[in-house]
């Protein structure tokens, strides 16, 4: 059984011209263990999909249709109280900037202490020493003297190793992770990928990554998901995408990549700009950018294809379908 | 070898930090710059990449004399620009431009896209024969966008639209160096292609030279012609783009090679992570900056400042093991080549 | 934090400093102390007298060092009004003045506090408009036209409370009252913005994805980072909130250095009123001071900068 | 989380177009004073002294509010007091604008020493109590409408410089301005054109609010005995009069202090909801 099931996921905003689609109709499955890339440009939509999992959409905006299940629950039809139980426990999550993400009024230690002492059932004795623990476990050397610091007093690195830790403290059985690595250096950002890979190994748990990256999901993701203007166009295995995307999105992103291992005097392009929400075309929201568009593309929103077993496209000509 | 048209030697910038406070008695100071030798060649795009903090921005802004330096040298065209005061130091800055990484805060909201893009015709005193609302069409025209734009205002551009507005506004001066500080960073990855090209495009139709500042390695490595790897306000390693890339000589420069995220699923984790934060720049290291971090380290290190020494062709770097270690090739794409039509 | 401490504690006699030369220009303005001091019918030689005890013959920058000197040892002069020296006729009101500034502090802060925190939680609700409107309303009252009202209310129609003076509890009730009003709206507006503001930020976000419910959200998350602004504001507005004193105990007949500090004007007795100055003006900065460390002891940035 | 249709986004329109009506309502008020009053305000006549309002048993239309313990027709007092406490109240707000805009922005775009001095200065008079310098200085120089716009200018200064000075800096570390310095542009004209125009929008805000702090501190002062003289027709030497007559006649003291309360709010409402409107945070929302 899939430890998260989503069925058409569906989060609107209120705005001028009334309530506009952030996900529109999102569906996928996340097993044990997994980890699933969710990767899509500004405004597609993915971090909305990942506040809606652990419902914290932010008003006015809300979840407007669709299942989400998680160990067999409807996370949608929880009340409150239930759902704060899930929340820091079974499934955490981390965000980009981990300055602002870490609440500067706290040491370190209090704040990676506080989800257990939240969920009951440990002393602040007990706290104290997992919380070290963890801390030691996400590579920070000197745990016992970080414990009392502040987030201002160390490195961006450093912090994400802290965010990770007070995620992982309680050993959820799914993490999201919203861009974790988009706001820190090359080099600390292969660090922390390597210890998200170690981590999830170790405790067994699912990922979902979302990045605009593509070479985090190459570096980490099982399987990836592309979404694109708020509804996901492809999704396969990480090889398989890299190898034949079938979106001709998800091939234009791959491509316009700047690859170090060939020179080439242009970079290919997707032309065209990401639609705004509110202004969306009515068939397929890429029909615009796309060079194999036709009339067909711009009636409806495509269906979904499937491919394989494990690869599906939402596009009425997915590339090498017909050969 | 083609003129040099900007040549800086040893270049120092030191911020003092505020709030060091009246009651301090060491003053503080962020080595920003710490001593740089370059040389720009006209026509060339150098690529400058490093972390954040490495000094690389600083750098750009010296060369366009946004800041004063703090001891060194920059002549452009010939001519020493580090201490220029007043409206000499005015009509210098002309003959640069700078493209700025954010394309949301570097355009006055209030100002209409004709009044953004040829403004610095206004402050040079220098109408456009054609006057100013043709020539802003024109400049408009000249980075693909439509001429009625430029009626509107920057907001109601997307980011793209936006870097492209800062780009016409660059060039409006007909400018010799062009110093680009992140111009594609903030931008997605299908937008960031169609800017590169045009930066492409453009530098071929006005012969420009280019400093491309970048943390990002791919997109230095589609452009510059030679590439300078910056560390705690050095620079480490400069070298042509191929012989950086293939054989790089710094162990800084191999680190950040080998940090780069697979290019493809098939080469994932097959490289060691570079252990450890940067120091800080208000204390660098003795010896040499990167020894707390490189992995080939030895007591000399930790005493002896090596400087930037030539190693091959137009390559040169400062480590002083660089013949020891010796150039390491980092895989960087998959055997085979990549994916797509 | 130590430094921090020290760099404010530098502006204190800046702050001072400024005060004296306002108080000595105010000195200057009203005019020639030997005709205050001596009445018609003195001699020449009684003023000549007076005008060299005063050092008036010499510079003025000499004056004013004198002068510094008097203050800095409490040496204001004698009043006209008490004969004594003017210094401890001052000291002596300020017990009720602090007792009153105290009382509407406490009564201004807990109330705009609360209210401010329960005007954001329910932005844009009923709650939220009732309680920002009426504090903008309280922004626009006139506070000694409120005193007025209060006296009408309670005293000449309820006959609950006295109109003015001293004596017990029921004396403080409406003075305490009219001065939290000067304070109340900007502090319930001044919360309200700031818990908006951190309610938004990223690490209560975090927080709730711990599983924390809203009371942990908002007590341990939101309000130790909104109390800040809300401190630095308090700083701000101590000044407003002496310059209230005045107008209050100037309504209520309240025996304290406000109105004082007004009487001594109308009779010109002008020790008096430097003296009050001073007071006033070290009440503000030792407040300042005060709310300086309650800052630094709140944010861990500004204590281990 | 039920939607909400977001009420402060046509709620600023409400408080902008209601504060400017009193506003404009007290406005003409003022201007039309003698054609609107009934009664010159200063004739006394003391057969008809404490009168009150038409609605009480003893009142009459003669004198609509009643008159006060000089037998001067009140409606005709307030009429004419608005005169003072608007023409007091804004020209004060505007010298201080221009006083404290000045030294907030060169402090805050030139930094260094001279920033220093300002600042520390302002910092030393925000925590003075602005209406005890200003009584202290009226009681020195005497209270005439000349020197109570003075005093109320010099002693607003402060407020105007924190404000511009926090939004200078953060102006000046804007990317634009960076550009305008890489194109060649010299100080005075990245002050005039990439700056200032910044800062219109929150000056025009504060500046409005000031307006109304300033008719509440020339209305403190008439009421402490140390503004205008009587008897002169001013809002708080109305109420200062009335305070005395609470007993026999609370109608003098209320109808100055309404009055006051309506122009203030309205200056107040007009302000907040120029403030909501030009706010860019609030603007992205919509």
């Amino acid at each position: 059984m899939a430890l998260l099931e989503v069925e058409g996921l569906r989060t609107v905003f209120p705005s001028q011209e009334g309530e506009v689609s952030a996900v529109e109709g999102a569906s996928f499955s996340l097993s044990e263990g997994e980890v699933l890339g969710l990767v899509g440009e500004s405004g597609s939509g993915k971090s909305v999909t990942a506040f809606s999992l652990m419902r914290l959409v932010q008003a006015p905006g809300r979840i407007a249709a669709g299942s989400v299940r998680f160990e067999g629950r409807d996370l949608l039809s929880l009340d409150e109280r239930e759902m704060r139980k899930l929340r820091g426990r079974r499934m955490s999550m981390i965000f980009q900037e981990p300055l602002s993400s870490l609440n500067p009024v706290w040491t370190v230690g209090q704040q990676v202490m506080e989800p257990m002492l939240l969920h009951g059932g440990v002393t602040r004795r007990e706290a104290r020493e997992r919380a070290l623990a963890m801390l030691a476990r996400v590579g920070i050397a000197d745990a016992a003297r970080r414990f009392n610091d502040y987030p201002h007093q160390l490195s961006g690195g450093l912090r994400q190793r802290v965010m990770i830790a007070l995620a992982l403290v309680c050993e959820p059985k799914l993490l999201i992770a919203d861009e974790p690595t988009s706001a820190l250096d090359v080099t600390i950002q292969a660090q922390i990928l390597e210890l998200l890979r170690d981590l999830q190994r170790e405790l067994g748990m699912a990922i979902l990554m979302i990045t605009h990256d593509l070479g985090v999901v190459a570096e980490i993701a099982d399987r990836v998901n592309v979404m694109y203007a708020g509804r996901i166009v492809e999704s396969a295995p990480v090889e398989t995408l890299f190898r034949a995307p079938a979106h001709p999105y998800s091939a234009g992103l791959l491509q316009s990549v700047p690859d170090m291992g060939e020179e080439r005097e242009r970079l290919p392009t997707i032309r065209g700009i990401v639609p705004r929400p509110g202004e969306m075309p009515p068939g397929c929201a890429f029909a615009p950018r796309c060079p194999y568009a036709d009339a067909a593309c711009t009636v409806a929103p495509p269906p979904v294809h499937t491919l394989t077993d494990d690869h599906a496209a939402a596009c009425v000509r997915p590339l090498g379908a017909h050969g | 070898m083609a003129e040099t048209l900007v040549d800086i030697a040893g270049l120092e910038k030191h911020f003092a930090v505020a709030g060091g406070g009246w009651f301090s008695r060491r003053k503080l100071a962020v080595r920003a710059v710490d001593g740089v030798d370059l040389a720009i060649r006209r026509g060339e795009t150098l690529g400058l990449v490093g972390e954040s903090g490495c000094g690389k921005s600083t750098l750009g802004r010296l060369i366009l004399r946004l800041v004063r330096p703090s001891a060194g040298a920059i002549r452009f065209g010939g001519v020493d620009i580090a201490t220029l005061e007043g409206a000499a130091l005015r009509a210098v800055r002309r003959r640069a431009q700078m493209i700025f990484q954010d394309p949301y805060g570097s355009l006055n909201p209030r100002m209409r896209v004709a009044d953004l893009v040829t403004e610095p015709l206004r402050i040079a005193g220098r109408p456009p024969a054609a006057g100013y609302r043709a020539h802003a069409e024109s400049l408009l025209q000249s980075v693909g966008l439509d001429a009625q734009h430029a009626e509107r205002y920057a907001h109601e551009f997307s980011g793209g639209q936006r870097q492209r507005i800062g780009i016409a506004r660059a060039l409006a001066l007909e400018p010799e160096l062009v110093v680009a500080d992140e111009p594609v960073s903030a931008l997605d990855v299908s937008i960031r292609a169609q800017v590169i090209n045009l930066m492409q495009d453009l530098q071929a139709r006005h012969r420009l030279t280019y400093l491309f500042i970048s943390h990002d390695l791919g997109v230095v490595h589609h452009i510059a012609d030679r590439v300078a790897v910056m560390y705690l306000g050095r620079i480490v390693e400069l070298a042509p783009k191929r012989a950086l890339y293939a054989t790089p000589r710094h162990p800084y420069t191999q680190s950040l090679l080998a940090a780069i995220p697979a290019a493809t699923p098939a080469l994932r984790g097959r490289r060691v992570a570079l252990g450890g934060d940067p120091p800080s720049p208000l204390a660098p290291p003795p010896g040499c900056r990167f020894h707390t971090r490189c992995p080939h380290a030895i007591e000399r290190c930790r005493r002896e400042d090596p400087p930037l020494q030539a190693a091959g062709e137009g390559h040169s770097v400062a480590c002083l093991r660089a013949d020891e270690i010796g150039p390491i090739a980092i895989p960087l794409i998959q055997p085979g080549g990549r994916a797509g039509r | 934090m130590i430094r921090h401490i020290l760099s404010r504690l530098l502006t204190v006699p800046i702050t001072l400093l400024l005060v004296a030369l306002v108080a000595f220009v105010i000195l200057r303005l009203t005019g020639d102390p030997v005709e205050i001091y001596l009445d018609i019918n003195a001699t020449e030689e009684q003023r000549q007298l007076l005008t060299a005890k005063l050092h008036l013959d010499e510079p003025v920058l000499v004056q004013f060092g004198l002068f510094l000197g008097e203050v800095l040892r409490g040496d204001f002069g004698e009043s006209l009004q008490f004969g004594g020296p003017a210094m401890p006729v001052v000291l002596e009101r300020l017990g009720a003045t602090l007792q009153l500034v105290a009382a509407a502090l406490t009564l201004a802060v807990v109330l705009g506090v609360i209210g401010g925190i329960v005007a954001a939680l329910r932005k844009d609700r009923f709650a939220d408009f009732a309680i920002s409107g009426l504090a903008v309303a309280g922004q626009s009252m006139p506070s000694f036209w409120l005193g007025i009202l209060l006296i009408q209310l309670f005293a000449l129609h309820l006959k609950w409370l006295p109109t003015s003076g001293t004596g017990g509890l029921e004396h403080l009730v409406l003075p305490t009252v009219t001065l939290a009003t000067f304070l109340l709206p900007n502090f319930i507006l001044i919360t309200r913005t700031a818990v908006l503001e951190t309610i938004n930020e990223l690490y209560v976000t975090t927080a709730r994805a711990k599983g924390a419910g809203e009371a942990v959200v908002v007590l341990r998350h939101v309000l130790p980072n909104a109390i800040n602004p809300v401190l630095s504001f308090l700083g701000l507005q101590t000044g407003r909130l002496m310059g209230g004193s005045i107008i209050t105990e100037a309504i209520f007949a309240w025996p304290g250095v406000g109105s004082l500090m007004v009487k001594s004007i109308f009779q010109r007795d002008v020790p008096i009123v430097i003296a009050a100055i001073f007071v006033v003006a070290v009440a503000i900065v030792i407040a300042n001071l005060i709310v300086d460390l309650l800052q630094s002891a709140v944010d861990p940035r500004i204590r281990l900068d | 989380m039920a939607t909400r249709r977001s009420g402060p986004r046509f709620g600023h329109r409400i408080k902008i177009g209601l504060g400017a009506a009193i506003v404009l309502g007290a406005v003409l008020m003022a201007i039309l004073a003698p054609l609107l009053a009934p009664h010159d305000p200063y004739r006394q006549d003391l057969l008809a002294r404490l009168q009150p309002p038409v609605w009480a048993e003893q009142g009459a239309w003669k004198h609509p509010l009643g008159t006060d313990n000089y037998g001067r027709d009140l409606l005709s007092r307030l009429i004419y007091g608005s005169r003072l406490s608007i023409m007091v109240g804004v020209s004060a707000a505007l010298l201080s604008a221009v006083l404290g805009s000045v030294l907030g922005m060169l402090a805050g775009y030139k930094g260094g020493w001279l920033q220093q001095v300002i600042m520390r200065f302002a910092d030393a008079h925000l925590a003075f109590p602005e209406i005890l310098l200003a009584i202290l200085i009226v009681a020195a120089v005497g209270g005439s409408a000349l020197n109570l716009i003075l005093v109320l200018g010099v002693s607003g200064w402060m407020v105007y410089a924190r404000v511009m000075y926090n939004l200078t800096r953060a102006v000046r570390e804007r990317p634009f301005i960076e550009a305008a310095v890489s194109h060649g542009a010299s100080d005075a004209y990245i002050l005039a054109r990439h700056v200032f125009p910044q800062l219109v929008p929150v000056l025009t805000v504060v500046c409005t609010l000031q307006v109304a702090q300033m008719i509440l501190q020339e209305t403190a002062l008439s009421f402490l005995g140390l503004g205008l003289p009587p008897p002169t027709a001013t809002w708080g030497n109305m109420l200062a009069e009335g305070r005395d007559r609470l007993w026999v006649a609370p109608w003098i003291a209320n109808f100055a202090g309404l009055a006051i309360i309506l122009v203030v709010w309205g200056i107040n409402m007009l302000g907040n909801g120029l403030r909501e409107h030009l706010d860019p945070k609030a603007k992205e929302r919509r």
